[in-house]
């Protein structure tokens, strides 16, 4: 497999191509957080909304568009971390941004199982300018999350 | 039109391999450019034997780097129809544009007295740029206008980015204390009608500020000739150094523009609370100046110079055309701007930006990239162009003196299969 | 205190010889420094193999360019104590200590909004200096008092060149906004109780500027320890190349300091007539950034890292007293400032800035000249304190790493004779 | 004759200890002019008074202070174009400038004779630094001569 091959995998393809999550949700619950990144090397932007019941987080939706990494990005934390808790989203943003700053290596065992298919970023890892692009989404929802704790009302 | 020699032995870096040894095709020249030895060296030397602080001491050092550097200027001074005093050493283009800007609002609050009075705006003056502008001759003028309650308004563009010069009189008016626009546009490389501009500029009492970035490097530029007030350009897009950049502003101006950068070297008497300054060029150049940068500028312009820019442009638009139209054939690319110019308004630039239906800019990038083709992706420092064509951002390919129609037709036949390996070719 | 071994054959232009084949003994590097091979190595190897533009395109130059250009912020920072992202570069550091001033100045019009509030002055405010200050810490501060109504105020020396510190409370008062020193004269050598003034700043909630222009290269500095909000230096005198300088600020203050050169490479999303800057360190590089003469900045403070600091400040410390001694002890020689350091103010520089009775600076500085000794004659851009010292101008000899005591010893010699060949001596 | 003697022959020493026209004189004549000139590399200031009477130059006189290069060039030239007339001083002025730029070669015949004692500033032209000190005096002499012939009242 090339470098390239290993940066666009098939399964970072098919995410790009059916994005998850796309489409903004109102679910009108307090607890909304809302962030808006920008990658600003290209341009591409990313609005991301977070819904927090307790300490769940309930609901991950955005628009925004961008080239296949940061939308495969997207898409993946979205089936990944909906649905799970806040500590659980924490370590898997935490493992992600270890493995953008592996340089192509992968993680232990235990990190990469936690981010399941999101490992097949690892090829991104070798090409430092597009790791911004990877993790456009990440930072979107970390900053989300803060925005929904604050209990800022949907 | 003859193409220039291969000169590509003159540039080191084009041997490097990239990607698992692959050979180098740089098509990034419009972000910046190669440097040839001769470049290297002059900076070398300059270190090696003659480094000393200029415009001061009384040593052997100091006199020799003085000299060096102020017959770059005289060089620089040359390759655009300028004399040397007229022209001010600066950290890059955009620093340049900066400087006067800044020197207007500066003249706007009272700075430098009734003599810079020409220079201030205020509320009900205009300020007009163009919508084709890189970020670097947009945003000073913005700030400029936020700063002095003068009005920014803007010569807009046509589909294929062709500035709209038919109501020109209507956007540049009596109102219009100032008019900055870019001589060739870095995303279409479309060369503006700089005659027709000047001219309006000039009926109405406006100054003109000539974005020419783009084009010193590539076509011959007399500046007396285009009878603009100021123009600036920077040497890392011209073969020279980074950290360098010049303006060039007629001495009359030049000499009442109020400074905006203040310390030492610029002055005449300093006491605690009041200082007066030296005549240009030397009021605006603060603190230690970039002595081995404007040296190695200097050998830049040389070594163009010694190319001819008539061969240099000559070569310019034999590459523009195999690009541009090598673009343009593709299927499934659209390329920014009109393939070719049109009749009145003269050369093109060996630039093509473009998008590929379906595939995002960066994901392109990569593709190429991985062929050992370097091109820029994203929005060029030019945003509101994009907004205007109704992208995000584009793929750059430009080329510059060294460049040979091969690295051209690489690119033609990487691009052509950029779609297949994503999946949407027909 | 221990010299540091003979580093003389790291700098190639010490091996020149100048006037009829003269040796070369360089005692200007307070003007500026000349270049360690491994300097003049890191530039050559960026131009010839990583030459690209950072922060933008995609391509394999564009990221090694881009790591060696944050890698050598990084290094900078680690150099003076700071976070990478705490460091801006800047052509010099003249357009360093303008960043702040021009910065505040935009904030005092509104620029930035009410995030930029604190960074607001105007009529009743004070900004205080001193008398002791480099025209490029004084100049802009002049300029920001103009433009904003704000009032300029100074801190007194005493006859040795001293800051008179006993009255700082009526000098420093609530109303200064922000207190701009230098960490150490250019002239005298002395080195200011950053302590006493950062804590009285400090009291009154005044921004402190330090212009460590004349220490960084010399001596450890820790901004942290030091607690300044701002701290200025120039690459050249440290080693490392021309059209390069740093500009540390606390993030919080940088991040909200608004620029006050606009262009590319500095904003997140621009439109015709509005535009929202990156966080700091980015907002403040506008446009092609110095990135060779980042590199080389890089370089220089590694290789002074490797030195070590304390290394080279104990041979600072020891060619400071044989200097100033020696000139001292001359008949007829009038030497500025003390000879050595006061017990509580710690070190002296090694530079010695005088007079010789009855004879030019010039003509001073010609005889040395002519004997190969590179010394630096006028006012070293410090008119204010040279006229309280009641002359229009000095002769400067100064010190760096690669000065030998021999060096030193043959000035002072030369120095003997000066007024022998002028006719003056007794 | 080494390079620093050429620049400091005794004519130089003696015009720099003993200089002539020092001490402005007010002749409260019209067409008088006065011209002040700064060398910004070392601080050094001239503020040199000239007087007309029609195409003749009256009066010369001066105060300031400099390097023994700059007192000894304003003083000969002092001595050189008191009593002159316009074009004569025009001439003198050119040849001045023309030895500073000589790089230490001298100049014709003609010149040389017109220049005199002030020929002896010929080594300066091989320091560049020095020769804005020899023409301080010259430039304000220039400018003086000037302002004398706008008729400014004295
Ligand atoms: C104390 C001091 N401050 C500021 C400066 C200005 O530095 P630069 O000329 O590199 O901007 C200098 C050097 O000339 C200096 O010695
Ligand atoms: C048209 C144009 N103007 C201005 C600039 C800014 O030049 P610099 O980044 O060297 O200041 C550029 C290059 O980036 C350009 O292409």
């Amino acid at each position: 497999m090339s470098a390239l091959e290993q940066m666009y995998q098939q399964v970072i393809m098919d995410h790009a191509r059916e994005a998850h999550g796309r489409g903004l949700v109102d679910l009108g619950l307090p607890h909304t957080g809302e962030s808006h990144q920008v990658n600003t090397t290209c341009g591409d932007e990313v609005r991301l909304r977070v819904v927090l019941d307790d300490d769940t987080i309930k609901s991950i939706s955005w628009e925004g568009s961008g080239c296949s990494i940061s939308q495969a990005s997207i898409s993946m934390l979205t089936e990944l971390i909906e649905g799970e808790d806040l500590e659980m989203a924490d370590e898997t943003i935490d493992a992600f941004k270890a493995l953008m700053h592996a340089k192509g290596q992968g993680l232990d065992e235990q990190r990469e199982d936690m981010l399941g298919d999101a490992t097949a970023f690892v090829g991104v890892g070798k090409y430092p300018a597009r790791i911004k692009c990877a993790l456009l989404g990440w930072m979107a929802l970390k900053d989300a999350i803060i925005q929904a704790q604050k209990g800022a009302p949907a | 039109m003859p193409l220039l020699p291969d000169l590509r032995p003159d540039f080191p870096l084009l041997a490097r391999t990239v990607r698992n040894g692959k050979p180098l095709v740089y098509l990034d020249s419009g972000a910046t450019a190669q440097k040839p030895h001769a470049v290297l060296n002059a900076e070398a030397d300059f270190y090696q034997f003659h480094n000393g602080a200029v415009q001061r001491g009384a040593h052997l050092l100091a006199e020799e780097a003085t000299d060096m550097y102020e017959s770059a200027r005289a060089q620089v001074a040359e390759f655009v129809g300028a004399e040397p005093d007229e022209i001010v050493w600066t950290e890059n283009a955009t620093h340049a544009i900066n400087l006067v800007a800044n020197g207007m609002a500066n003249a706007s609050v009272g700075i430098g007295g009734t003599e810079s009075a020409r220079f201030r705006v205020g509320p009900g003056d205009e300020i007009v740029v163009t919508q084709t502008e890189h970020h670097a001759n947009l945003i000073p003028w913005q700030m400029l206008a936020a700063k002095t309650g003068a009005t920014l308004r803007w010569i807009d563009v046509d589909d294929d980015g062709r500035m709209i010069l038919d109501n020109l009189e209507s956007v540049v008016t009596e109102r219009c204390k100032v008019l900055a626009f870019t001589h060739a546009s870095n995303v279409t490389g479309i060369v503006s009608r700089v005659d027709v501009l000047v001219a309006r500029a000039k009926a109405v009492g406006a100054l003109t500020v000539l974005d020419a970035c783009q084009s010193v490097p590539h076509l011959p530029v007399d500046a007396k000739a285009l009878d603009v007030d100021f123009l600036v350009m920077s040497a890392h897009k011209m073969l020279g150094p980074t950290g360098i950049g010049a303006l060039y502003g007629r001495k009359e101006l030049l000499d009442t523009l109020p400074p905006s950068q203040f310390g030492g070297s610029t002055v005449k008497v300093v006491t605690m609370d009041t200082t007066t300054w030296l005549d240009s060029p030397h009021r605006f150049e603060a603190g230690t100046q970039p002595i081995a940068q404007a040296i190695g500028m200097g050998a830049a312009v040389k070594y163009l110079s010694d190319l001819g820019m008539e061969a240099v442009e000559a070569h310019e638009q034999e590459l523009a055309t195999r690009l541009r139209q090598g673009v343009a054939d593709l299927p499934g690319v659209r390329l920014l701007g009109p393939v070719t110019a049109d009749a009145e308004a003269g050369d093109m630039l060996a630039i093509a930006a473009f998008v590929v239906d379906g595939v995002h800019t960066h994901d392109v990038g990569q593709v190429l990239d991985d062929r050992g083709i370097a091109v820029r992706v994203g929005h060029h420092c030019n945003q509101p162009l994009h907004r205007h064509f109704g992208i995000a951002g584009s793929t750059r390919a430009s080329a510059h003196v060294y460049t040979q129609p091969e690295d051209i037709d690489a690119l033609i036949a990487a691009l052509a299969d950029v779609r297949t390996f994503f999946g949407v070719a027909a």
